[in-house]
């Protein structure tokens, strides 16, 4: 893990950097292709959300007069942390140059100022729900960010780092061991995804009705090319949120970083996305979505699932 | 006693006096009885004083005797007696202790006394020693009769049967006390005599009576 | 020669002024007394600072450190008090509280009254020492009872009854005093009641007797100091009273009552080495500053808080004494120069909001900064002061008791400290609702004295921060002296 | 520049300068154009030539001096360490911007004036300094109750309204029972001595349970300036009484020097240390940061917002300490040194935007004449350059990266990760909890601040006046600008930062971060492989990708906008009355921590013509504590007032009784 900057550990970030960006519509155009064969529907196709992302960012943008700065400059913002995020997490490799800017206490920070300024931003214009979707996001923000940061914490033990790269080395190098506090924190980490990325049973992002929704009525004043920013981002978190929980639960097939190991390891990302969106598709086909003041209890429950992982590492020590 | 000299025993009959001048006071509600009882205290306080200094050949006690004489067995009778007919306050209404309590009080304290002048008295060298206890007893029992009286003019008496106590205590147990001593504290109660009567006056014009119960506005309320 | 001369300059003052007492120039006449006054006290300081203790006229007057620190203050105070009292006493006349003749009684027992406490001060006659306390009594039941209204008629009677009832008892330890010393020194002369020849001798004079003794004087002179529970003339004899009288009884009578208790207590203590006069002292001061804390939350009247606080204040001193050893002597006589200083401060500051509120209760005074700053800071300052608030110098003087009480006594420390908390609350919440807020004062004929509040206030910031030398040195051989 | 004897005077020449500087304003006391044009810009100067001279000697040995003044046997001891030059800093630092703000703001008026505040504010500059440079008890209590009356008296500058007097009265009173527990802990610390010294408490030996007893004393009194629950009730009340840069300076500054003096006692005096110190002080400062910043969530006014978040801000810090003293206490070195390291970071880093957020609500403040966040809004477009700066303490206070808010954060963090090493197994299971509870509070921080900035500044303006606000005059947002550059500095260099706090470990635990502290740009305080961030990169990350985006997206698509009205689901009537309160806001956090809160709800009948809804938040230990204390005392003040009940002949009695039962004594 010496400094190594050369021009190949780069290559390879540019490369995870880039797969992020592009793949991240698909995997969730494969995540809502999934649900619709799981409910029976043909389904929009695997490419949907790149046309959508095309036909925003061709549109004339719409702002509301009363719109600051903030409101307009954070889709960039947003785009941005996540595009950061994305370079922090070992997707392909363990060694990239980036990953050291961060390790998954300052993950949790990164995604913690993506939320601020969009909560901000939607509270920018004014209206009814604008502020409404701001603070139902922070509530949930304020319940899962410890939660996160708990199966963190579980999986640091394990690993003595809090760094990303380090821990899914550590536990992909852990052998045959078994550790029950790791399903502990792959429950509440799980949870955690669902709440964090607006899905059921916390949001349901297909619906637009002002009881349930939090994600999109944050953003019900955006338009066009911003739009297609903050969708993008959303989802490129999903896509981040899905590499974290790869990189800790099912470390297997990470590289080195050095272009060798890129290609098998793009092979079995590709996969494991695969299996993990199908599988996201069935929860929340199978799950209903909550009345928001049952949100804090699904969270609390993370939070708890995610503390006793904690304990149980202590207890039993291993 | 028998073995004792005649002056002693004449001392010891003016101690037994004031002590007995004294409970009567405690009990006396009369106010003009009380001034005529205060002056026999006075006139008895002479009379041992003269007896002391006779006695222990100390000439100064003779002025002694003679400041007693004028102040307290004549001059401040005198005074009370014209401020109480002037004020018209001739009656004791009513005691806060019933007299018999008062004097049941009165014999603990006298009780008392003896035994807080045992030690002492064994210490002196004077002929008059065994008189301290009767002494404090005195003090003791003015202090009483101040607590458990309602008019201005009885605790003023009390006040200076106090000082007779206090005087008494002076002659008998030392011998008296320097002279310039003795005549500050007689110019003090003459002054303080003369204040209070003037007191007197003012409190009945404030008042219209001298009774103590007018006399209990300041307070935490 | 000072000595004689400072005794008479109140004597003759106070004749005069019986004499002239009702002119119009007699408020400078009194101010020019007292100063005279402070400038005979002066010279005096210096020259035992210079040579050293002193007697006088066969032995009858003494002047060590100790008590001519206490004879500076008093000159001192006494004078600025005369300063203050001159407007203050001309705004009463204004208001027709006063007359001429009670006028003239006012000067001329004030000067009286500064001659009964030097006296008391310097005379090394235990008997005469009672004989100027009784005066002190006499001379300030007339100033109490100035107005003679009512309530002040009744604050004289208490103050005058208790005081003299206590001061009877003081003649009797007095009188046991002499008793035991006489074995020692023989009746014959008159040394047996001198302080320096009982002081020369204390180791052999008679214990029991001496205990005893030391019960009468502290009860009798311990209600002058107006230590708990013999303090329930306090209150009312400086509610009652013209404010220059409340002034000096709470900075120059009580801290001579005290001296009297003190000098006491260097015999006994020499006497009977088993530490009770120390013991009850603490007993008394102690009872004294928690029962006073807790009655300054009952206080209506701005005067009566400020007496509830002087007992409060000696009840430290005394709980100092009682402690004894060279640091609580020496923070004991800090604390009485700094409270006298600031007492006296606060009484000058609140008997002119007082009158331009005319009234004395706390809820009807308001707003004083807004419309007399001065007065207004004077008296947040001085209170702020005397709550032990550095860096003022009670809080210098407080600092040292109560280290000097962690020390020898840990079970107090807390209970003082306690103490003071609450009498903070209590002041505090009250001076503030005068100081700040809406104003609801109107102007004054004359224009209020500040010059003697403010220099109070800063001897007393000055002593918080900055001990002379020289001064602390004299407090030390006082402290000393005192054992 | 690092020549001892030299800085000692320059350093004791600053709070001097600073109380000339404030005599004058008394010479011409109704000028305002004196105070706030030469004075208090001569103040400001001279607290950055503080600020710089503490960090140019962080590193120099430590020197000493004593003052003629004082007590004749206690004269004043000055004592120049690491611990005192960092937060020598960080009053100079802190008030520099405070000051100049301060230049700015002050306006004649009502309330106390210009001049005599200006005595007052740096009065109460000096006495911060001096409780820093103190090395004697005397000279600590000196400053220490002399920073509590002089913040006082500019607490109560509108000391006509009554609420502000009861505020100032409550944090006087506040802080004079804390000064009364400092001093009995400074009784304890002489250990037998009786120098009241540091250096003798520093020599004194104490057993652990005098030890213990002298620590909690300090933690009763530091924690009562500090406000830590329970003693926290005066915050919320002389914060939003204070003017602004009062509040900043007391929240941002004053809060620190508790700290400090607990850091001082801690660390430096005792000598004797139990672990289990440690666990009490985290929980203490867990429940406080916790209780702050679910209250904070609650409030309507800006200022009490603020206030309750200062107290949540201690919580952390006291966290640190906490953890800090654990480490020490079990031996392990370097994460004790991590923690105090976040600590003294997180000090820092609040002392900045703490005091950049009450300035810019100070600037709201004389815009808008209003505190209360549910008249505000929208003032972004009015009052642009404080919106801006206020939005960079927002992000700093709710822990975001890349700012400094997130560093000290992060490195607690970091710190907590090591008490699983604990070897005592019931602690070790505890404290993660307490991580829980930090990562918690940080999270709900964001929560309120999110609340904060967005209802003062974001959205449409619910008052009509509001229109007529103005942007901040040129001295004030060039405070604003100080601090909130201060906030990003602190933020993107955390590695040279953390190379001058190791001084302060080095002092306070013998051993530091040093060798851990290699690359400039990478935070990596442990080991590289252990964690490591680096807000450079990450903020050089973020604002590279987020202008190629916006290159990427204008130069292959286009940037034309339309305006327009808001679309909000296509809602045709909408007013600047429907966006969400600031109960609205608070009501998620009121609903699931209710038992927090003592609730008093006013809710409309369905039959009401013009519906109302109220609710008022109040404070359970004021409920619990302090009226039961109040009440207590009255009640005994009435038994002690039965002593004086009028009648002479009952004196008479008291009298006789202690004559008898004295007499009865001596026999």
């Amino acid at each position: 893990m010496n400094h190594v900057v050369n021009a190949g550990a780069w290559l390879a970030q540019l490369v995870a950097v880039t797969t992020a960006i592009a793949a991240a519509p698909l995997l969730m155009g494969w995540v809502n292709q999934c649900r619709a064969w799981l409910q029976n529907r043909s389904g929009a196709g695997l490419l949907q959300p790149y046309r959508m992302l095309r036909k925003l960012l061709y549109k004339d943008a719409a702002i509301a007069s009363a719109a600051s700065p903030l409101f307009r400059v954070t889709p960039y913002i947003l785009f941005g942390a996540m595009v950061c995020a994305a370079a922090v997490i070992p997707s392909l490799g363990t060694t990239l140059p980036f990953t050291a800017a961060a390790d998954t206490i300052a993950l949790v920070g990164l995604f913690a100022l993506a939320r601020v300024f969009i909560a901000l931003a939607a509270m920018d214009i004014g209206t009814a729900f604008g502020s409404l979707g701001a603070r139902r996001e922070m509530l949930v923000g304020f319940l899962a960010e410890p939660a996160l940061l708990m199966v963190f914490f579980t999986v640091s033990l394990i690993a003595h780092s809090t760094a990303l790269p380090t821990m899914a080395q550590a536990l992909a190098h852990r052998g045959a061991a078994i550790y029950p506090s790791l399903a502990f924190a792959a429950v509440a980490f799980l949870m955690v995804l669902l709440a964090e990325n607006a899905r059921i049973p916390i949001d349901n992002p297909a619906t637009h009705l002002e009881l349930t929704m939090i994600h999109e009525a944050m953003v019900l004043e955006y338009s066009a090319r911003h739009l297609a920013l903050i969708e993008w981002s959303a989802a490129l978190k999903l896509f981040n949120y899905c590499c974290i929980g790869l990189a800790l639960f099912l470390p297997w097939g990470l590289g080195a970083g050095d272009w060798r190991s890129l290609v098998p390891a793009l092979g079995f990302l590709t996969a494991k996305l695969a299996v993990a969106g199908a599988a996201l598709a069935l929860i929340e086909t199978f799950s209903a979505k909550m009345r928001i003041f049952r949100a804090p209890e699904f969270l609390a429950t993370a939070f708890l699932l995610a503390v006793l992982g904690l304990l149980v590492h202590l207890l039993l020590g291993s | 006693m028998a073995n004792l000299p005649l002056s002693s025993q004449i001392i010891n009959l003016c101690a037994a006096v004031l002590l007995l001048v004294s409970f009567a006071m405690l009990s006396q509600r009369r106010v003009l009885s009380l001034v005529q009882l205060f002056a026999l205290q006075g006139a008895v306080l002479c009379l041992s004083t003269i007896t002391v200094a006779w006695t222990a050949g100390r000439s100064e006690l003779y002025v002694s005797a003679a400041v007693t004489l004028a102040l307290k067995v004549l001059l401040l009778p005198y005074i009370l007696h014209r401020l109480i007919r002037a004020l018209n306050a001739r009656w004791e209404t009513e005691l806060l202790l019933n007299v018999p309590a008062t004097m049941l009080v009165g014999l603990l304290l006298v009780i008392f006394s003896f035994g807080l002048a045992q030690p002492i008295s064994q210490l002196a060298a004077t002929v008059t020693r065994s008189t301290l206890g009767i002494a404090i007893a005195v003090v003791m029992l003015s202090f009483l009769m101040m607590i458990t009286r309602r008019k201005a003019v009885t605790q003023v008496i009390g006040f200076l049967a106090m000082e007779n106590g206090l005087f008494f205590a002076a002659t008998s147990a030392t011998y008296g006390m320097p002279m310039v001593v003795e005549l500050g504290v007689a110019l003090d109660v003459l002054v303080a005599m003369l204040i209070l009567g003037v007191f007197f006056f003012q409190i009945r014009e404030q008042f219209d009576s001298l009774d103590l119960r007018n006399l209990e506005a300041l307070k935490e309320e | 020669m000072e000595l004689l001369i400072l005794l008479c300059i109140p004597l003759l003052g106070a004749v005069l002024l019986a004499l002239v007492g009702e002119r119009d120039w007699a408020p400078e006449a009194n101010s020019l007394m007292s100063f005279a006054t402070f400038a005979a006290g002066a010279a005096l300081t210096v020259r035992v600072i210079g040579s050293g203790p002193m007697l006088a006229f066969h032995e009858q007057f003494f002047v060590d450190p100790f008590n001519v620190f206490l004879v500076a203050l008093t000159a001192f105070v006494g004078f600025t008090t005369s300063l203050f009292s001159r407007p203050y006493m001309r705004v009463e006349q204004h208001h027709g509280r006063l007359n001429r003749s009670q006028l003239r009684l006012y000067h001329s027992m004030y000067q009286l009254f500064t001659f009964t406490m030097l006296l008391a001060l310097l005379t090394n006659n235990m008997g005469i020492l009672w004989v100027a306390m009784e005066g002190a009594t006499l001379t300030t039941v007339l100033l109490v009872s100035l107005y003679r209204t009512p309530n002040g008629l009744e604050a004289a009677w208490k103050y005058f009854i208790l005081c003299g009832v206590g001061i009877a008892q003081a003649l009797f330890g007095t009188i046991l005093l002499y008793f035991a010393a006489e074995k020692v020194l023989g009746a014959e002369g008159t040394t047996a009641l001198l302080w320096t020849h009982l002081n020369q001798v204390k180791g052999e004079l008679e214990p029991v007797v001496l205990s005893l003794a030391f019960v009468f004087l502290l009860v009798g002179y311990g209600t002058k100091v107006g230590l708990v529970p013999l303090h329930n003339w306090l209150p009312d004899a400086h509610a009652e009273g013209p404010t220059p009288v409340s002034a000096v009884l709470s900075g120059l009578l009580l801290n001579v009552a005290l001296y009297a208790v003190v000098r006491c207590k260097v015999l006994v203590e020499g006497s009977l080495h088993n530490g009770m006069a120390g013991r009850l002292m603490m007993a008394f001061g102690l009872t004294s500053v928690v029962v006073a804390a807790f009655f300054l939350w009952r206080q209506k009247d701005i005067k009566r808080l400020f007496a509830y606080s002087s007992i409060e204040h000696m009840g430290i001193v005394t709980f100092a004494f009682g402690m004894g050893g060279p640091v609580a002597n020496f923070a004991a006589l800090l604390h009485m120069t700094v409270h006298s200083l600031t007492k006296s401060a606060i009484f000058f500051a609140v008997g002119h909001a007082a009158q331009k509120a005319g009234t004395q209760m706390i809820e009807q005074i308001h707003g004083l900064l807004k419309l007399s700053p001065t007065v207004g800071w004077g008296l947040m300052l001085g209170s702020l002061a005397i709550l032990g608030l550095p860096p003022f110098g009670v809080f210098a003087s407080e600092f040292l008791i109560l280290t000097t009480a962690m020390r020898d006594h840990p079970w107090a420390a807390p209970i003082l400290l306690l103490a003071l908390g609450v009498a903070f609350a209590a002041i505090f919440s009250r001076v503030q609702s005068m100081v700040f807020g809406e104003p609801s004062l109107s102007r004054l004929p004359h224009a209020p004295a500040l010059l003697p509040v403010f220099a109070h206030l800063l001897l007393v910031l000055a002593l918080g921060l900055f001990i002379p030398p020289y001064l602390a040195g004299w407090y030390r051989l006082a402290a000393k002296l005192i054992g | 520049m690092t020549d001892p004897a030299w800085t000692m005077t320059a350093t004791l020449a600053i709070p001097l300068a600073w109380v000339a500087i404030g005599s004058l304003g008394l010479l011409r006391a109704r000028s305002v154009l004196i105070a706030g044009r030469v004075l208090f810009p001569l103040g400001a100067a001279a607290a950055l030539l503080l600020a710089f001279l503490s960090l140019a000697s962080i590193g120099a040995p430590v020197q000493t001096a004593v003052l003629p003044l004082g007590l004749p046997d206690l004269p004043f001891h000055v004592r120049l360490d690491a611990l005192a030059r960092l937060f020598l800093f960080l009053i100079g630092a802190a008030s520099a911007g405070i000051t100049i703000f301060a230049a700015g703001y002050f306006r004649s008026g009502e309330g106390t004036p210009p001049g005599l505040l200006c005595l007052q504010y740096h009065v109460f500059l000096a006495s911060m300094a001096m409780v820093v440079m103190a090395d004697d008890a005397y000279l600590f209590m000196v400053a220490w109750e002399t920073m509590a009356l002089s913040s006082f008296f500019l607490v109560t500058t509108q000391h006509r309204i009554a609420e502000i007097r009861a505020a100032g009265f409550l944090y006087l009173l506040l802080a004079h029972i804390g000064a009364i527990g400092i001093l009995l802990c400074f009784g304890l610390l002489q250990g037998g001595s009786w120098q009241f010294t540091f250096d003798a408490m520093r020599a004194a030996r104490l057993t652990p349970a005098w030890s213990s007893a002298a620590f909690f004393l300090a933690v009763f009194g530091f924690g009562a300036k500090a406000g830590i629950v329970p003693m926290h009730v005066w915050l919320p009340e002389a914060h939003p009484a204070a003017p602004s840069p009062v509040s900043a300076l007391m929240s941002g500054v004053m809060l620190k020097t508790a700290v400090y003096g607990l850091l001082r006692v801690g660390f430096d005096l005792l000598q004797v240390r139990c672990w289990w110190w440690g666990l009490a002080v985290l929980g203490l400062g867990l429940f406080s940061a916790l209780y702050g910043v679910i209250f904070a969530a609650a409030q309507t006014d800006m200022k009490r917002l603020l206030a309750y978040s200062s107290i949540e801000n201690i919580g952390i810090i006291f966290i640190g300490l906490g953890l800090a003293l654990l480490f020490q206490g079990f031996g392990m070195a370097l994460p004790a040194a991590l923690a105090l390291a976040a600590t003294l970071y997180h000090c820092i880093n609040h002392a900045f935007f703490k005091s950049l957020l009450f300035l810019a609500t100070g600037s709201v403040l004389h815009a808008t004449r209003q505190r209360s966040l549910g008249k505000l809004g929208g003032l972004i477009h009015r009052m642009p350059t404080v919106a801006w700066l206020a939005l960079v303490g927002t992000l700093a206070i709710a822990g975001l990266p890349p700012l400094n808010g997130f560093v000290s954060e992060w490195l607690l963090l970091q710190g907590f990760l090591f008490s699983f090493d604990l070897p005592h197994s019931f602690v070790n299971m505890l404290v993660p909890i307490g991580a829980a509870g930090l990562a918690l509070a940080v999270a709900l921080a964001a929560y309120v601040m999110v609340k904060f900035y967005g209802i003062i500044f974001l959205g449409r303006m619910r008052e009509p006046r509001l229109a007529a606000a103005k942007d901040c005059g040129r001295l004030e947002s060039l405070g604003l600008m100080w601090l909130a550059a201060v906030c990003v500095l602190l933020g993107i260099f955390p590695v040279t930062v953390l190379a001058l706090l190791d001084n302060v470990n080095q002092l306070l635990l013998g051993s530091g971060l040093a060798p851990q502290i290699d690359h400039w740009w990478l935070l990596a305080p442990v080991a590289r492989a252990r964690a490591s961030y680096s807000p450079l990169v990450f903020l050089l990350g973020i604002a590279g990708v987020t202008w190629l985006t916006v290159l990427v997206v204008h130069n292959f698509y286009h940037g034309r906008v339309r305006l327009t009205d808001p679309w909000d689901c296509g809602f045709p009537l909408q007013n600047a009355r429907m966006q969400d309160t600031a109960e609205g806001f608070g009501q998620p956090i009121r609903q699931i921590f209710e038992p927090f809160f003592q609730m008093r709800r006013e809710l409309p009948t369905p039959f009401d013509g013009a519906p109302r809804y109220r609710v008022e938040i109040g404070d359970r230990f004021w409920i619990w504590l302090y009226q039961p204390a109040a009440r207590l005392v009255q009640a005994t003040a009435r038994v002690v007032g039965l002593l004086q009940q009028g009648r002479i002949a009952v004196y008479l009695l008291y009298s006789f009784l202690t004559l008898v039962a004295l007499l009865l004594l001596t026999l």
